[in-house]
């Protein structure tokens, strides 16, 4: 099974990935499989440790079941203030 | 009261006195963070904050929410820059303000302390060498990661006082 | 650089960010006390304060440069105010800058106390049944007295935090 | 042996003797023995302890030694910020 998912990135994997944002047809089920789909593809170098995603603008844990239509945003280490 | 803003344009503290004031308040505490000349030892000329814009209001907002839970405080607010920054620049203003210091100190030093470990902003320093760095703080990494595990400890690990 | 000042006019935040200004300073905290409209209970019009303004001067720029001497600060000022104030009035301004945020918050934080522990100013309550009062804090009282007669012991007895 | 002094008085103790200053000849030799002296004549309700003194603009031991010419001020509890 596979669904539509659309990507933002932000900061150093905003400019690793080339760009700020994707939809993406995936078998991924969850963020951590995406991303992990997307770090082999585009050599992201962040681990996922170092990383919390976001699903549809609320933080979301890495297992969690991705679902059609979903905005996905991985969340390198902050740096505000 | 609370009040987390994000801004392309330059941050003045007296637009949040505006919103503070109050005749209940003895005290006001206000925290900004401006752009250093330098960083880690580098000579930074400029640098670019970069947004989730959606979730870093939501972020920031959900912090003054828990500050004013926490601390006798009558209004708290926040307001992050973004965009291209030159030295001396403010980047971050938070103001506070309670009927008592003790409080206002206490909530403003949690609030920066937050912001900068939880809300989605990311820094880009440009210096003087021509290079340029996405800036991040393994502390604040390790700690919004913990933040995230244990969704009831709030407990940030403070550097030496 | 370190500056007490009094002053019979009214107080702006913008007048001490001037003089602390410096590309080396990321952090930039200030404590304001305002004119509350109630104090232990009583309802407060309006108040005055009256300095012995030699010694008060004297005094003020010491715990200034107690603060640059024992926190990693860049600049260190703090302005009072004397004569007839309203309720919301600015009695009193501390502005710190340093390179981070700690020794920001702490030599802020250790500045306000040390003044109104130590600094020969003294403030009449009106109130708004038409009473006065000359205040005191005993605690501040007490940790004056010991200032005094321990001359190398500034440590002041902090309320809850 | 007596000196003059000038005595200064703020807040609370100014209201009590109803005036800012007065020249005084004294036979008090310290700080403690002139508070005593006009705490007795004025009434005045501050035990020396709630008080520090200041002679010409510095702190002073309350019992120090009283020159000619002395400028003496008695501090009540401050209230400053």
């Amino acid at each position: 099974m596979t669904r539509n998912v659309r990507v933002q990135y932000f900061g150093i994997l905003r400019e690793q990935r080339g760009c700020g944002e994707e939809s993406r047809e995936t078998g991924a089920a969850s963020p951590l499989d995406l991303y992990r789909e997307l770090a082999g593809e585009h050599g992201f170098s962040l681990d996922p440790e170092n990383l919390r995603v976001a699903v549809n603008d609320e933080f979301r844990d890495w297992d969690s079941i991705l679902a059609e239509g979903d905005k996905v945003v991985f969340i390198p280490p902050v740096a505000g203030g | 009261m609370n009040r987390f803003t994000l801004s392309e344009k330059p941050l003045f503290a007296e637009t949040l006195l505006a919103e503070a004031a109050t005749p209940r308040a003895g005290a006001y505490v206000t925290f900004e963070g401006w752009v250093r000349d330098h960083n880690e030892g580098r000579e930074v000329l400029s640098l670019e904050y970069e947004a989730y814009e959606a979730l870093a209001v939501k972020e920031g907002n959900a912090i003054l929410c828990e500050a004013l839970d926490r601390f006798e405080v009558l209004s708290a607010q926040c307001a992050h820059r973004l965009g291209r920054l030159e030295v001396g620049n403010v980047a971050v203003i938070v103001a506070v303000t309670a009927e008592h210091r003790d409080a206002a100190f206490d909530a403003c030093r949690y609030i920066i302390d937050e912001v900068k470990a939880r809300v989605p902003i990311w820094k880009k320093e440009y210096y003087t060498d021509g290079e340029s760095e996405w800036v991040n703080c393994p502390r604040c990494a390790a700690h919004a990661h913990r933040h995230h595990n244990h969704a009831h400890d709030h407990a940030h690990p403070r550097t030496a006082r």
